[in-house]
């Protein structure tokens, strides 16, 4: 059963430096990752091994938080600790900067792209989530500062097929944002976790969130639609947590991911394991039952903290630790 | 901070080193292999000047070797430190350096977690989370003024 | 400038007709603004003015104040630092030649005072190197140097203290605890609040220690001063008034339930406590007995060591009177209740509570006249018990300490009460319940006795009692009884040794060494060697190489502090015994008639290795007692050292027959000598086939050091053919190794202690008559044999004073780094112990070899041995002081190296990679460095 | 019998002395009191109004200041931010400030301060007048 994640290969990312975040570009083809050394790094297959297909350095005075690629593939934004998001843009097989944003008070913790790829969200420790518009000549708008939480924004993430966002927080709240008559809001506010959340990831549709903290939980939510059942019925829309994976996890969880093909969670602990998940078949769906597929207890000599299922390749996973290092692996399902 | 500025305990209880650790025979001896213990452990930390005071955190009594617990197998390291007065708002800071000092001293297999010694600070939960926060302390230690505090209460040669 | 002519400064022009100097300087004063004038023509004046004050002080002593108003408009807005001395100097002229200030004091003071506290930071690279300490140092001379000052001095310093630049309130602190060295209670009178408040304030709060111990410098100061002045004040007791304000503000402290701010006032009160017997009364009087009374009422050990060690400073801060027989001592009213706490402490669990207890013991016994005998009784019983029953370390070695500083000041009641009772001890045997074997005394509890018996014989009284317990303990290991084992014996030969060095030199010392202790060593051995060969039994201790070894360091000790007689005596006795079996000195006879030590006795290697007790008299004698027989003994210790097949046995003959050589005073006859021996030797050593290169080898390197250290041109030879042998099949690592002997002091030979001749400076002269055939000799070595002369390099660059290989290391820098990268660990070990200090303060060579260092270095730090990665890591450690901008390149490439010997199995090695890869980490980083 | 009354209302005077005393005395520190209470209370609320009122009359004078520069110009660009100033134009109109107890005031001050980074962002101005809206100083993190 723990036979059934197997390493690819391991890259020295970051040297001297803890790698901090890996993301796919949308057709699977990139791997971007990005550290405390400032730097961000771009990885593309050639053959069947992994290599640094390029370094985006000087964007950032102080460490990169994390990365988003543009739904079209053609841009990257990086968030910071010196308070920046950086917009990169694609040029043939280089990246070059484009614009800078400014406006946060400190740390910029995560940047996000909305599906339609003409907004963007960042958030901040300044507590604050802003949401920037993008129009025809890439120029970046903030259209609106949202201030729901309590504390340190932690992350933020958009709904697949929507345009809904969800922040996650130091303030152990996970906060929904709608917009209602082109004001956006804070539509919901989840309780439950019992310390940071410091991760969401929406399944394939859309309808199920997943959220890990640093109360070493992962808990699943579901949205319930006001009893009309119109979708587009405003307001009152509701999220219930309807399942806790507790007592797998021996230190914080630092990240989740939902593959959108195969549905597997996978999740990056604090505690050096990265560990896989499967929904079991035929549950209730207001009470899914996750079993645990795969389990590597030393994926990392240190921290892991990200993890990411390849967009196109079913069971091809990139993860990375404090000790600057990327690994690549295949989670293979046996019956 | 500075010594200029009026403190906020002026007058704080000093308490005495401990000696030196003593040395036996197994310390020479290559071929015993010595696990990291709690003693070692309050030897790295014993000695950190306190922010505020010309002294260690030992002489303020801050950190105690009853209060360290290490298990080398499991590779994990747990500090309590006691700020001098419950409302003492250097408490964040002096749990800053300590991490920092067992980050730069230990080897990267270890888990380390530093707590207030529980009820002895007015926002206990507050700097423990805080303190427990990667994240954070990362930011932190980019901050200059910041590493500039902690880097004086690590550094050897006295104020 | 016509004066400059007149005056050329520093001479003197005798042709000036008298009152001429009056007239010019008074006209130079009208005329002339000084301050308008160039730098050099303003220091021309000065120099002028001090001039004439050397030469014409009755004269200018004539022009009255008129003269120090001058000065003072001439010198008035100096800026300059150089001039600057030179005007202090003429202050100083003024006020200490006394001059008469007359109304002008305070512009005298105005004109210099402004410029304390002195913030002057030379340029760098300043070519008059002129520094802010002369400075300081001078305007304190100047400020200090007159009570009329003490008025505008003392508000000017309580103001200055008020600042936040450390370095004015050191500045002012000092200065104050130097004028008021000159001052009497009036000129302080009034402003002894105001500086009580700020010295207070600087103690509680200090932000540094040296400001602290100025503060109290200062409070000493002032009490002294005052306890001075109160002899000749007429009305109220300054100093008690003073005191009381001190009192009134500290002592609530000492009674806070928390102690806090004890520390601080009692250091306070200690440095007020010792300025005088008087201030001592009053404090001690005010403090000890709210302090006893505390320790009894707390009841948490930290609580009450922190007690007991204030009261401990306070006892050591006491001052005792000059004249103290008819006066009460200050503690003789609180002694008894502080014995009473000091024995309580003694018998609690806490071990820390007990050392600090026994340090007040001390501090108690060292006020003369103070404690009682009973007192004394009762403290040795502690201590003894201790001894007997305390398993922990660092008490023990408390006790010894204790017990030793005790036994000098009371030697009686360890005569009668603490050696018996050890003695017993040692000797007793108690059977099991079960009866299967006699159980002895726990050798822990063995040795620490030893030890105190060490300890505690520094009066001859005492040793008189305490060595013939060791000799007992010998003699039972020698007979086996009691189950002493070897151990046992060394500890008991290295007592006699440590009594041997401390015991104070006195006639009857000397006679007890003599008389009673070397001969009954020599005896047992003797039995011992003898019985030895007999027997095949039971094997006494006495002929092992480490008790031996031992004891022929009591005999030496002994015999390098025997007066002329007994040393001649003693000579005499020894070499008759080795020459000619002559054992009628030696107590406990029944010794066979013909005994030839020093006959080749084929494998009887037990009488053969007694010669390293001879070396051990004859050559730590004082070089005025005449060794009888010389010739004689020579030629026997050639013999057996060429000939004899026990390591030991020839060893310690040549080093005796070196010993021997290097006293022998210069002359026909130790030519001839030294011509017989060497040709001996040279040919065993030529002969490759010979059975006896080594015993040749030793005996050749033994005497090559006698001759080094006394500067004989025939040891150039000698270190030639060592310097050939480096190449040798078989004797070049041994030839290597034969630096390190020449280089550093043997223990029992050959050294200053034993009367050797040792010129100074020998290694130097050595080193730099000989380091480039080393280097040549390295560079035409064959590969395998390299090694070998890096060695050899390493070991004796190794120990050499530091200023000498600073200056000599560019020539070898090279050679050292490649000693780094060779496989051999004596040879890393040695050369990273030499290549450490000059690390640590780098000439510019070696900053050039950075990356070289570096490179070679960190591979060192996880090295199979452990030794060589701590003395890496060490100098990894000093690297990172070299000059910032040389070093950050290295800074990540030193940090992820030294991340590996952080999990190093050995906790001394992860100590250093800690400490080292804490100061890189502070390199380049903010607040760092 | 006069004499007696006498003595006993002496007497009851006597006795009675010290609850009357007692009683005066609190009266008397009561309203001391309350009335130094007041006074501080007023201060207090003085001063936190005072801070309030300029944050928001700033913020005011902002929005007509920009607006004014921006009015008239056919950029969608410009209408965009226009529209911005309105609408955190709007939100100042109708801050209750006049309610100091009500919650809803922390609400909109909160919303207030949002609006005006968003729009200070749009406008690309460097805020480096940040007295009102920075939160975090340097030994924070």
């Amino acid at each position: 059963m723990k036979e059934n994640l197997t390493l690819i290969q391991r890259l020295n990312a970051h040297p001297d430096s803890r790698c901090w975040f890996v993301g796919w570009n949308p057709n699977g083809t990139l791997l971007a990752s990005c550290g405390g050394d400032k730097a961000i790094r771009i990885w593309g297959r050639e053959g069947d091994s992994w290599v640094c297909k390029g370094v985006l350095e000087d964007g950032h005075q102080r460490t990169v938080r994390k990365l988003a690629w543009s739904p079209c593939g053609n841009y990257l934004a990086s968030a910071s600790f010196d308070a920046t998001t950086c917009i990169w843009k694609k040029k043939n097989d280089d990246f070059e900067s484009l614009t800078v944003l400014e406006g946060h008070e400190n740390e910029v913790k995560c940047v996000s792209w909305a599906p339609s790829g003409n907004l963007l969200a960042t958030c901040s420790r300044d507590k604050s989530v802003w949401i920037w518009e993008v129009d025809e000549e890439d120029d970046y708008e903030c259209v609106t500062v949202l201030n729901s939480h309590t504390q340190d924004v932690k992350h933020v993430a958009w709904h697949p097929t929507q345009e809904l966002l969800v922040s996650a927080s130091y303030d152990n709240n996970i906060c929904i944002y709608k917009e209602v008559d082109d004001d956006w809001e804070c539509q919901a506010t989840l309780q439950g976790h019992t310390s940071t959340v410091w991760n969401l990831s929406f399944s394939a549709t859309g309808e199920r969130l997943a959220s890990c903290s640093d109360d070493r939980t992962v808990k699943i939510w579901k949205e319930y639609l006001a009893e009309s059942g119109q979708g587009e019925l405003i307001g009152d829309i509701s999220w219930k947590c309807v399942c806790t994976l507790s007592g797998y996890h021996g230190r914080a969880v630092y990240d989740v991911d939902w593959c959108r093909l195969t549905g597997a969670l996978a999740t990056a602990s604090g505690d050096d394991a990265v560990r896989v998940f499967k929904e079991e078949s035929s549950t209730d769906p207001d009470q899914p039952l996750f079993s645990l597929a795969a389990h590597m207890p030393k994926a990392h000599s240190q921290d892991v903290n990200s993890v990411a299922w390849n967009p196109k390749e079913a069971g091809l996973l990139a993860t990375c630790s404090d000790s600057g290092d990327i690994a690549i692996w295949r989670f293979q399902e046996q019956d | 901070m500075s010594g200029g500025t009026q403190l906020e305990n002026a007058n704080p209880v000093i308490f005495e080193r401990s000696g030196e650790r003593l040395q036996t025979a197994a310390d020479e001896d290559e071929d015993v292999h010595d696990p990291i213990d709690d003693r070692e452990i309050f030897d790295l930390i014993r000695s950190i000047n306190d922010p505020e005071h010309p002294l260690s955190l030992e002489e303020l009594n801050v950190v105690e070797q009853v209060r360290v617990k290490v298990n080398d197998a499991e590779s994990n390291v747990g500090v309590e430190f006691t700020p001098t007065i419950p409302h003492c708002s250097m408490a964040t800071l002096i749990g800053l350096s300590i991490k920092v000092k067992l980050l730069r001293s230990l080897p990267d297999r270890f888990k380390i977690d530093v707590h207030i010694t529980p009820g002895t600070h007015a926002s206990e939960d507050a700097v423990n989370k805080q303190l427990a926060d990667k994240e954070r302390v990362a930011a932190a230690l980019e901050n200059s003024s910041l590493l500039e505090v902690v880097n004086q209460c690590l550094s050897t040669r006295s104020v | 400038m016509v004066f400059f002519f007149l005056f050329p400064p520093q001479t003197h022009c005798p042709t000036l007709p008298p009152g001429a100097t009056v007239s010019i300087l008074k006209s130079l004063f009208q005329d002339v603004h000084v301050q308008s004038l160039l730098l050099a023509d303003r220091a021309c004046v000065y120099k002028m003015l001090i001039n004439v004050m050397d030469t014409r002080e009755a004269e200018l002593k004539g022009l009255g104040a008129d003269f120090v108003f001058g000065f003072v408009q001439s010198m008035d807005g100096e800026r300059d630092p150089r001039n600057l001395l030179l005007a202090f100097q003429i202050a100083k002229r003024i006020i200490h030649r006394g001059y008469s200030l007359g109304k002008f004091a305070e512009e005298l003071f105005e004109v210099t005072s402004c410029y304390f506290p002195i913030d002057f930071t030379p340029p760098p690279n300043d070519p008059h190197g002129i520094t802010r300490e002369e400075l300081i140092q001078e305007l304190r001379e100047v400020l200090t140097g007159t009570p009329k000052f003490a008025e505008f001095l003392l508000p000017l310093i309580i103001e200055k203290l008020d600042s936040d630049v450390q370095s004015a309130k050191l500045d002012s602190l000092q200065t104050l605890a130097a004028c008021v060295a000159w001052y009497e209670h009036k000129d302080l009178a009034g402003f002894l609040e105001g500086l009580w408040a700020s010295l207070r304030r600087e103690v509680f709060q200090t932000s540094s220690e040296r400001i602290e111990s100025a503060g109290l410098a200062a409070l000493t100061a002032i009490t002294s001063c005052l306890s001075r002045s109160v002899l000749s004040s007429d009305s109220e007791d300054a100093l008690s008034i003073f005191l009381e304000m001190v009192l009134n503000d500290c002592k609530h402290h000492l009674c806070e339930p928390d102690l806090k701010l004890v520390w601080p006032t009692a250091k306070l009160l200690q440095a007020a406590c010792s300025a005088s017997n008087r201030a001592s009364h009053i404090i001690v009087a005010a403090v000890m007995p709210s302090l006893i009374e505390q320790y009894n009422s707390k009841n948490q050990c930290s609580h009450r060591r922190t007690l007991l060690e204030v009261m401990q400073r306070f006892v050591q801060s006491v001052k005792s009177s000059e004249s103290s027989e008819n006066e009460e001592l200050v503690l003789s009213a609180v002694c008894p209740s502080l014995c009473s706490v000091t024995f309580a402490a003694l018998s609690e669990t806490n071990g820390s509570l007990q050392v600090t207890a026994m340090s007040v013991l001390i501090s108690l016994a060292r006020q003369a006249g103070l404690l009682s005998n009973s007192q004394i009784e009762l403290a040795v019983d502690h201590l003894a018990r201790l001894v007997l029953s305390d398993e922990d370390d660092t008490i023990s070695l408390a006790v010894i300490s204790c017990a030793g500083g005790l036994a000098e000041l009371h030697p009686t009641v360890f005569i009668t009460n603490m050696i018996p009772r050890i003695k017993k001890v040692i000797f007793s045997e108690s059977i099991q319940q079960d009866g299967d074997s006699a159980q002895h005394t726990q050798p822990a509890v063995r040795q620490r006795c030893l030890s105190v018996l060490a300890a505690v014989s520094i009066k001859p009284s005492v040793a008189q009692e305490s060595t013939p317990v060791l000799l007992e303990v010998l003699g039972a290991a020698h007979s086996g009884e009691l189950g002493f084992s070897s151990e046992e014996a060394v500890l008991a030969c290295s007592s006699l040794k440590t009594i041997a060095e401390r015991v104070e030199d006195t006639e009857d010392s000397g006679r007890c060494f003599h008389d009673v202790i070397v001969p009954r060593l020599l005896s047992l051995a003797l039995q011992a060697a003898l019985k030895g060969e007999i027997s095949s039994a039971h094997h006494s201790p006495l002929t092992q190489e480490a008790v031996l070894s031992t004891m022929v360091g009591v005999i030496s000790t002994a015999c390098s502090r025997l007066q002329p007689t007994l040393a001649g005596q003693t000579a005499v006795r020894f070499v008759s015994l080795f020459l000619d079996g002559d054992v009628s000195f030696l107590p406990g006879n029944s010794f066979p008639s013909q005994i030839k030590l020093l006959a080749n006795h084929g494998d009887s290697w037990r009488q053969s290795q007694m010669v390293c007790l001879l070396m051990g008299c004859v050559c730590s004698l004082p070089r005025t007692a005449a060794v009888p027989q010389m010739e004689r003994l020579l030629s026997e210790l050639e013999e057996m050292s060429c000939t004899c097949s026990h390591v030991m046995s020839y060893t310690s003959a040549a080093k005796c027959f070196a010993g021997l050589l290097n006293k022998i005073p210069a002359g026909d006859f130790l030519d001839s000598r030294l011509q017989k021996t060497m040709t001996r030797i040279l040919s065993e050593l030529n002969s490759a086939d010979s059975s006896v290169r080594m015993q040749a080898f030793t005996l050749m390197i033994w005497v090559a050091k006698a001759l080094l250290l006394r500067y004989h041109p025939t040891c150039a030879a000698l270190t030639d053919k060592l310097f050939s042998l480096l190449d040798d099949a078989d004797l070049g690592p041994v030839a290597a190794d034969g630096f390190s002997l020449l280089m550093s002091d043997s223990a029992d030979v050959l050294s200053r202690a034993c009367h050797a001749d040792v010129r100074i400076m020998y290694r130097q002269r050595f080193f730099s008559e000989n380091s480039a055939k080393l280097v040549q000799g390295f560079n035409a070595a064959p590969q395998e044999k390299k090694p070998n002369y890096l060695k050899a390099l390493s070991n004796i660059v190794n120990k050499l004073p530091k200023q000498v290989q600073v200056t000599e290391l560019p020539a070898l820098l090279s050679l050292l780094l490649e000693a780094l990268t060779y496989p051999d660990q004596g040879v890393q070990l040695s050369t990273l112990s030499c290549l450490e200090p000059v690390i640590a303060d780098p000439p510019p060579a070696l900053i050039q070899q950075l990356e070289a260092l570096v490179v070679r270095l960190l591979p060192l730090t996880s090295a199979p041995n452990m030794n060589v990665k701590i003395a890496s890591l060490r100098c990894i450690h000093a690297l990172s002081r070299f000059p910032e901008h040389e070093v950050l390149p290295f800074r990540a490439r030193v940090l992820r190296a030294l991340a590996r010997p952080l999990d190093d199995k050995k906790r001394l090695v992860r100590r250093e990679a800690v400490q080292a890869r804490g100061e890189w980490f502070l390199l380049g980083s903010p607040g760092g460095r | 019998m006069a004499l007696e009354t006498d003595d006993n209302d002496m007497f009851d005077c006597i006795l009675m002395a010290d609850e009357k005393f007692r009683g005066e005395g609190y009266q008397e520190g009561f309203e001391k009191g309350t009335y130094q209470g007041l006074q501080t209370g007023r201060k207090h609320g003085a001063s936190h109004g005072a801070k309030l009122s300029t944050e928001i009359s700033f913020y005011h004078g902002f929005v007509v200041t920009w607006k004014c520069l921006l009015q008239h110009g056919p950029d969608p660009k410009l209408r965009k931010r226009v529209k911005a100033l309105e609408s955190f134009q709007y939100l100042i109109q109708n801050c209750n400030c006049d309610d100091p107890k009500s919650a809803k005031l922390q609400e909109d001050m909160a919303k207030l301060r949002c609006k005006f980074k968003q729009v200070c962002s749009m406008l690309s101005i460097q805020t480096d007048f940040k007295d009102y809206t920075k939160t975090s100083q340097a030994a924070s993190f």
